[in-house]
């Protein structure tokens, strides 16, 4: 049987980076093939020159037997390629039929779009309604726009890139029955993931990759989960460490918070009341856009709240700014790394004095202290491992793993009271989200108050002493850890919080 | 790698220039010359230098400044004219005394009035979102229209026939000058102080910071606990109140009076000078020294060859095409670039 | 090199170490604040530079520098021109007064010409002209043949010079039209030609039928030639913007003075004057009468041309109030020049307020 | 104040001159704005339009061809401008100013020649029968091609936005030119023609003055009306009947202005010139002071660079 799309001895370099090095695989019609591999291994490169946004350096690309090497994601969608992106590729200002329109050709994109949209986005499961405005659809439903984008062209080839990672349990499920409806049409699926129970569950092939290059092949039907990641990142995975169960004093009250948020499609707080301890890991899980962002910039102080609201160590803080916040010993370190957590074109030493100048004196009277940011950033880079040319990269040149390990490792060495962590290893290969939850549950250890904002249920059950669900701007009570289902979360995370309380 | 770019740039002028002048049937070289070289062979082109860049020099670092941190000020015009109309209104206010409070009231005046006016933006932004750009280019055109209000009405010279200009400044209101028998005034130390002073704001001092954070990551400056109402605010200030220093040295010293033709568009000018210079204040005294050159020289060329006008500022509007286009050679674009390019090929779109 | 031996000449010169050699040619600047191609001021001021390089030839040298704005470029400009062996300059707008007397001062050798200033010194004369002498016989001329009795008037900034002309203008039709009205139009600018056109438009809206213009382009001439009605050229002829609305025009003609003035420094004879040359001295130039005027208005219109080159007609002879109704000049008496240079109010019957 | 004096029409058609050469730069420049370009040197390529305008038809006798080469001088200034920007990512502002600049010298270099010459008369598109009805005829039905030309122009663009998917490619790369980008639009060319086509209607907004509305050629002539288009697109929050409608009121404030001082209203006549400024200023901040709606329409991406790098 001929290969849908067999790739051979493929190579892409960039300056100073080889991307893929002589990768070689098959995927076949009908089959759901993982594409497996730490961050920087190459992934992304790949299904770029499949979809034809770059081209290789070396190497060819079949399609049937034939030849293929698209010019342009118009030539790739032609022949049967589509691609659900990992980062949508949506129009916020634009209609759900507008943004579909864009990703097809001009004579498939008529007047009867609207319908076409309605008819195969309901027969997957995956209703839409084609004049909303994408920027007031959930994340879940912009997913489903990028999906049915695809399905529309009759793909013979479906590419998902990290497709997951934004939805609830439920949203998953719905997703796979999708794809495996597909695949039943024959249709070919490259399925790309971090989450190895996932693969497992749904792929029938897999192709590692490594350094840019392939290292194995696999039925993941029959490997497990960790023989997988091991894998993955060459090297066998220390086991999690159990959490330590002790609590202390409160140190971060929250009374009543609320925040009604301005921002178009922003999510308002409510009514959130919950108590962090010296010593414990409180783990806030829930799917993508419920709260999350307005609750890290309200505790950061991004946001401005009533004074009362929020309470450290007994001292009314809601109504100060960062920088007040931080000599109090409260710290943060929000989801998105580069432009929020750390300037992309500023160097690791500058990256400092954002949240370091007052509780390292990186300032003093104004005038910036460059001796200190250097050693400062030094032993940050040291103790975390964070590997970089050195203290003058650029942060934006440094991998998402590293650039995370950074990040975390520069909050934790000013030894905060409380420290709030938005999805600690999102996008982070297995090696450094290791690290990374070692190194926050060492700090809890420490006597410091640690909560942790994250979508990675796994990643919540392995830290956290309790749990509580962000659904709708709601805060679910808290509850321990160790006696709570990932199907009872699933529901509360789904905003069926009062069923399940 | 940071010089090559403007060297190519003023080179490839000079090739394309000497074109434009044989095509009108001037002598090339000389021509090239007269522009380039002759204003630095004697005393008085080179007090003129200084004359000239003076202003531009002093607004190109406080619109660079800002522009570093996003904010888009293009009304630099306005605030040197506002300043001028204040600093003047100042000195014509104690028109009958003395001292040597004057000057130094009249400078704070024209600063105060300058960042005033840019103030009008950076609230309007801040209050109603605004756009800076438009509000600023607007209130340029305000500006013009009441400086010419105010001298064909309330500060028009008495003894003047009612000719539209104010009295001549008195001597206290008068900028003292730095090169004697020449129109260098005290104004080009001034300009001087606010490049040194810029340089430690953007490299040792957190205001700089502040400003190279929202410029580059306007999140990451919040996270780090910088308001953006503050940095808009104070950027806007600070590079009006520049302007308006300009506006006031400008009336208080070149021309000794106010007048309708007080502005020549080196608000304007400015901008392209913030640019050449790389938001950088040592390359803006660069690109302020430049530029004068290129009109003392221009204007040297209009007498000496009969250039018309019109051809000066096209040989001008060619260097300012390839200094800016030679930019894309300059490591202030292509580190970004790269480092997206570093970031894409590392598999993580993040 | 040869600008290097220039310029030490030139500052040889400048100490007075040196006069002008007779075999030298007499240098002579020209400073214009528009481009020489604006068809209004600049560009008659560089009609009469040519026409001083026409009449004295090898014996002159001239230069100019145009669009020179009045602000502060305008003192470098002169004194590079002063710097670099230029005997006499001309400084042709009022807005160089200033920086003409710094320049002077310091180049006590080198003589200045200050167009329509009101500042000399020793070695800076003044000239300017009497253009109301001109307004004068056009406006006979408009307030005979409008026939709506309205006459527009396109104003560019409410300073003396222009106040004067619209108060010419408004006594001479009124003399001939008693019931003839003035819409004044303030543009702000001398020079927006799209701006002019717009005034044109609407006065002609607002019935007038002839248009007058103290601006310097001939857009509102172009406009009067479009909707029918009459105009007259100003600064230039303007013939060619509207062959049938034309009906005469206000010429200046610089060149008589400029070849005295150059001249006079030939033969070292210049001294420091105040010219204000009117109809006789040649400098207003009345252009020829288009052949839609009758004969017995062209006839009239010739006669207080002659009259007030014989010096028996001035435009300004009372009894003439203020528009307030305050008295201004007496029965037969006549506006002394001070009064006429610093003029700001409307006379009586002029409609509309002078803006302030 | 006799407001009998008054003539609606004459006004009304006084005002269609006054306006046309803002709607061609406006619409031009809005459709600039909605790829995500900010090009501030409308000035510089409505002063070349005008020159070319003015001198082709000295040369050839044809307005039309005039009007064609006013059109390309436009765009072919305007494709230094996407050269400079798109290819080689200077500044977009540094960029705009400096191609004012260099037009204004451009244009009077080339335009020596043409001063002091009266320009050649453009046809009135009369229509038979109708034009010299009461009222309606002046005012709907006598003007030059050029006017019914700018109405086709604002609804062909407003129909090119709304409703074909040329201008639904236009506005995706001004909302979000990475994604385009990913989905495989390219996003220099796409801008580098909104940029052409700007151009090359701020060429023709130039030549209407220089051959209608003046008519005649001088130097610096557009006397700042690329900056009031400019303002024009911002004031109509990027739709183009609300930029046809902008280019009518600020003509009309200009228009309104004269027409009072020549009824005779004693206005201060640099503090009423100062209001189509202010005025704009307010109608931004109106405008702007509701998030949601100008988000809606402003262009995301206006003014910010776009590197192809991924």
């Amino acid at each position: 049987m001929t290969a849908l799309l067999s790739i051979r001895g493929v190579t892409k370099r960039f300056p100073g980076v080889i991307a893929n090095a002589d990768v070689s695989f098959d995927v076949q019609p009908g089959e759901i093939h993982a594409l497996l591999g730490e961050n920087g291994a190459g992934k992304s490169t790949l299904v770029k020159m499949i979809y034809g946004v770059q081209r290789p350096d070396e190497g060819t690309m079949f399609w049937n037997g034939a030849p293929f090497a698209p010019g342009s994601p118009g030539e790739a969608r032609a022949a049967g390629v589509g691609l659900v992106f990992q980062h949508f590729s949506l129009f916020e200002a634009l209609t759900v039929a507008e943004n579909v329109a864009l990703g097809l050709p001009a004579e498939q994109a008529g007047r009867d779009l609207p319908e076409r949209i309605r008819r195969v986005s309901a027969e997957y499961g995956l209703p839409l309604d084609p004049a909303r405005q994408v920027g007031q659809l959930s994340v879940g439903e912009r997913q489903r726009v990028e999906i049915v984008r695809c399905l529309l062209q009759s793909p013979r080839l479906l590419i998902m890139d990290e497709p997951t990672s934004v939805l609830t349990p439920q949203e998953v499920e719905t997703l796979f029955l999708t794809l495996r409806k597909l695949r039943e049409e024959g249709v070919a699926i490259l399925y790309i993931s971090h989450k190895l129970e996932e693969i497992r569950a749904l792929c029938t092939a897999a192709t590692v990759l490594r350094g840019g290059k392939v290292v194995g092949a696999c039925d993941p039907r029959e490997e497990t989960a960790r023989g997988l990641a091991e894998m993955m990142i060459g090297r066998e995975l220390a086991p999690p460490g159990a959490p330590s169960g002790t609590s202390g004093a409160a140190r971060l009250t929250l009374t009543g918070l609320t925040a009604i948020t301005t921002a178009q499609f922003g999510v308002s707080l409510r009514d959130i009341s919950v108590e962090l301890r010296a010593g414990e890991v409180l783990g806030v899980a829930g799917v993508a856009g419920n709260g999350q962002d307005e609750l890290v910039a309200v505790l950061a102080g991004e946001t401005p709240v009533s004074p009362a609201m929020i309470q450290l160590d007994g001292r009314h803080v809601g109504g100060l700014g960062p920088t007040q916040r931080r000599r109090l010993g409260l710290n943060v370190a929000p989801e998105e790394r580069l432009g929020h957590a750390a300037a992309p074109e500023m160097s690791l030493t500058d990256n400092t004095f954002l949240s370091a100048r007052t509780r390292m004196r990186l300032a003093l009277r104004g005038f910036l202290r460059l001796g200190a940011a250097r050693g400062y950033a030094a032993k940050v880079i040291e103790e975390f491992d964070v590997r970089t040319p050195g203290i003058h990269a650029p942060a934006g040149s440094l991998s998402g793993g590293n650039l995370q390990k950074y990040v975390i490792g520069r909050e934790i060495l000013q030894a905060p009271g409380v420290l709030v962590v938005s999805q600690p290893t999102w996008g982070v290969d297995a090696g450094a989200a290791q690290a990374i939850r070692q190194a926050l549950r060492d700090l809890a250890a420490a006597g410091t108050a640690v909560m942790v904002v994250s979508q990675d249920l796994d990643e919540l059950m392995e830290i956290s002493n309790r749990f509580a669900v962000i659904a709708g701007g709601r805060l679910s009570a808290p509850r321990p850890a160790g006696e709570t289902s990932v199907e009872e979360i699933g529901l509360l995370m789904g905003g069926k919080a009062d069923a399940a309380a | 790698m940071t010089w090559a770019g403007p060297l190519l740039a003023v080179a490839l002028t000079m090739i394309f220039g000497m074109i434009l002048f044989a095509v009108l049937g001037k002598d090339p070289v000389r021509t090239i010359l007269i522009i380039f070289w002759e204003p630095l062979t004697n005393d008085f082109s080179r007090s003129e230098l200084l004359v000239k860049g003076t202003p531009l020099c002093l607004i190109a670092v406080g619109l660079a400044l800002g522009f570093r941190a996003g904010v888009w000020n293009i009304g630099a015009e306005g605030q040197f004219i506002v300043g001028a109309i204040a600093g003047g209104a100042a000195g014509l206010a104690v028109y009958d005394t003395a001292g040597i409070w004057v000057l130094p009231m009249m400078c704070l005046a024209g600063a105060a009035a300058g960042a005033a006016w840019a103030l009008i933006p950076a609230i309007l932004r801040i209050r109603f979102n605004a756009n800076e750009i438009l509000v600023s280019l607007m209130l340029v055109y305000v500006a013009g229209l009441w400086l010419s209000a105010l001298v064909t009405g309330p500060l028009r010279d008495p003894d003047g026939f009612n000719f539209p200009e104010s009295r001549i400044f008195h001597d206290s209101a008068t900028l003292p000058i730095l090169i004697e028998g020449t129109r260098a005034h005290v104004g080009a130390l001034a300009a001087l102080a606010a490049v040194v002073l810029a340089w430690i704001a953007l490299e040792r001092h957190e205001y700089g910071f502040s400003l190279k954070l929202f410029g580059q990551a306007p999140r990451a400056a919040r996270f780090a606990g910088y308001r953006e109402a503050r940095v808009v605010m104070l950027s806007m200030a600070v590079s009006g109140g520049l302007a308006g220093l300009a506006g006031t040295f400008e009336a208080a010293g070149p021309v000794g009076q106010l007048v309708p033709a007080l502005p020549v568009g080196y608000g304007f000018t400015a901008i392209i000078v913030a640019f050449l210079g790389r938001l950088h204040p040592g390359g803006v005294l660069l690109a302020s020294a430049l530029m004068a050159l290129t009109y003392i020289g221009g204007e040297g060329a209009q007498l000496e060859m009969r250039l018309p006008a019109a051809a000066i500022s096209v040989f001008q509007g060619m260097l300012l095409f390839f200094l800016l286009g030679m930019d894309v050679f300059s490591r202030y674009r292509l580190a970004p670039s790269k480092a997206r390019l570093a970031r894409r090929a590392q598999g993580g779109a993040a | 090199m040869k600008r290097l031996s220039l310029l030490a000449a030139a500052a040889a010169f400048a100490l007075g170490a040196g006069a002008a050699q007779a075999a030298d040619p007499l240098k002579v600047g020209f400073i214009y604040v528009g481009p020489v191609g604006d068809f209004g001021w600049s560009y008659e001021h560089d009609q009469a530079r040519q026409a001083v390089e026409a009449e004295y030839g090898d014996k002159v040298e001239t230069s100019y520098l145009e669009s020179v704005p009045e602000g502060p470029d305008a003192e470098r400009a002169l004194r590079q021109m002063a710097q670099s062996g230029h005997d006499l300059i001309f400084t042709t707008s009022f807005g160089y007064m200033n920086p003409t007397l710094k320049v002077a001062k310091q180049f006590p050798d080198v003589k200045f010409e200050h167009a329509t200033g009101y500042k000399r010194a020793a070695n800076v004369s003044t000239y300017g002209s009497r253009f109301y002498e001109g307004r004068h016989v056009i406006g006979l001329l408009a307030g005979e043949m409008t026939k709506t009795n309205t006459i527009g008037y396109i104003g560019s900034f409410p300073i003396p010079e222009v106040v004067r002309g619209i108060n010419a203008a408004y006594l001479a039709a009124k003399s001939v039209n008693p019931d003839v009205k003035f819409k004044i139009v303030w543009v702000n600018t001398w020079f927006d030609p799209g701006k002019e056109a717009d005034a044109a438009n609407a006065l002609i809206e607002q019935g007038a039928d002839v248009i007058m213009q103290h601006t310097d382009s001939p857009a509102a001439m172009t406009i009067a030639e479009e909707k029918g009605i009459f105009a007259f050229g100003q600064a230039s002829d303007m013939k060619q913007f509207g062959p049938n609305a034309r009906l005469s025009s206000i010429i200046d003609h610089w060149a008589p003075y400029y070849i005295e003035r150059v001249g006079a420094m030939m033969d070292g004879t210049w001294e420091s004057t105040d010219t204000w040359g009117g109809i006789d001295s040649g400098m207003v130039g009345i252009g020829e009468f288009s052949d839609k005027i009758p004969a017995d208005l062209a006839a009239k219109a010739t006669a207080a041309k002659e009259a007030i080159i014989a010096g028996e007609l001035h435009p300004f002879t009372g009894p003439i109030n203020k528009q307030d109704g305050s008295a201004w000049l007496a029965a037969g008496e006549t506006a002394d020049d001070g009064t006429l240079l610093g003029m700001n109010f409307y006379v009586e019957g002029i409609e509309g307020e002078l803006p302030k | 104040m006799d407001m009998s004096a008054l003539n609606p029409v004459a006004i009304a058609v006084a005002l269609i001159v006054a306006a046309t050469p803002l709607v061609f730069a406006a619409i031009g420049e809005l459709v600039v704005e909605k790829a995500g370009v900010l090009n501030l040197g409308v000035e510089g390529m409505m002063i070349v339009g005008a020159i070319a305008g003015f001198a082709f038809t000295q040369e050839t006798g044809s307005t039309t061809v005039g009007v064609l080469a006013a059109l390309i001088a436009g765009a072919l200034l305007a494709a230094l401008f996407a050269f400079m920007t798109q290819v080689l990512m200077s500044n977009q502002v540094a960029t705009g100013l400096a191609l004012t600049l260099f037009g204004l010298g451009l244009a009077a270099m080339i335009g020596q020649p043409y001063s002091g010459i009266p320009a050649p008369p453009f046809p009135e598109l009369a229509i038979p029968g109708l034009s010299t009805l009461p009222v309606i005829g002046p005012l709907l039905f006598a003007h030059d091609w050029l006017v019914y030309a700018s109405l086709v122009l604002t609804a062909g663009v407003w129909w090119l936005l709304n409703r074909s998917r040329a201008g639904l490619i236009l506005r995706a790369v001004g909302e979000n030119h990475d994604a385009a980008h990913a989905i495989g639009y390219r996003v220099v060319a796409i801008r580098t023609a909104a940029i052409l086509f700007g151009g090359a209607c701020a060429g023709v907004g130039g030549a209407y003055l220089s051959m209608v509305a003046a008519p005649l050629w001088v130097e610096g002539m557009t006397a700042g009306r690329g900056w009031i288009a400019l303002a024009i697109v911002v004031f109509a929050s990027w739709k183009p009947w609300r930029a046809f409608l902008g280019a009518y009121i600020f003509g009309g404030v200009s228009i309104a202005q004269l027409n009072l001082q020549a009824m005779g209203v004693a206005i201060e006549s640099q503090y009423l010139s100062m209001t189509p400024y202010l005025v704009t200023i307010v109608v931004l901040v109106i405008i702007s002071a509701d998030k949601a709606r100008a988000r809606m329409n402003a262009p995301a991406c206006l003014g910010r660079p776009f590197f192809a790098a991924g």
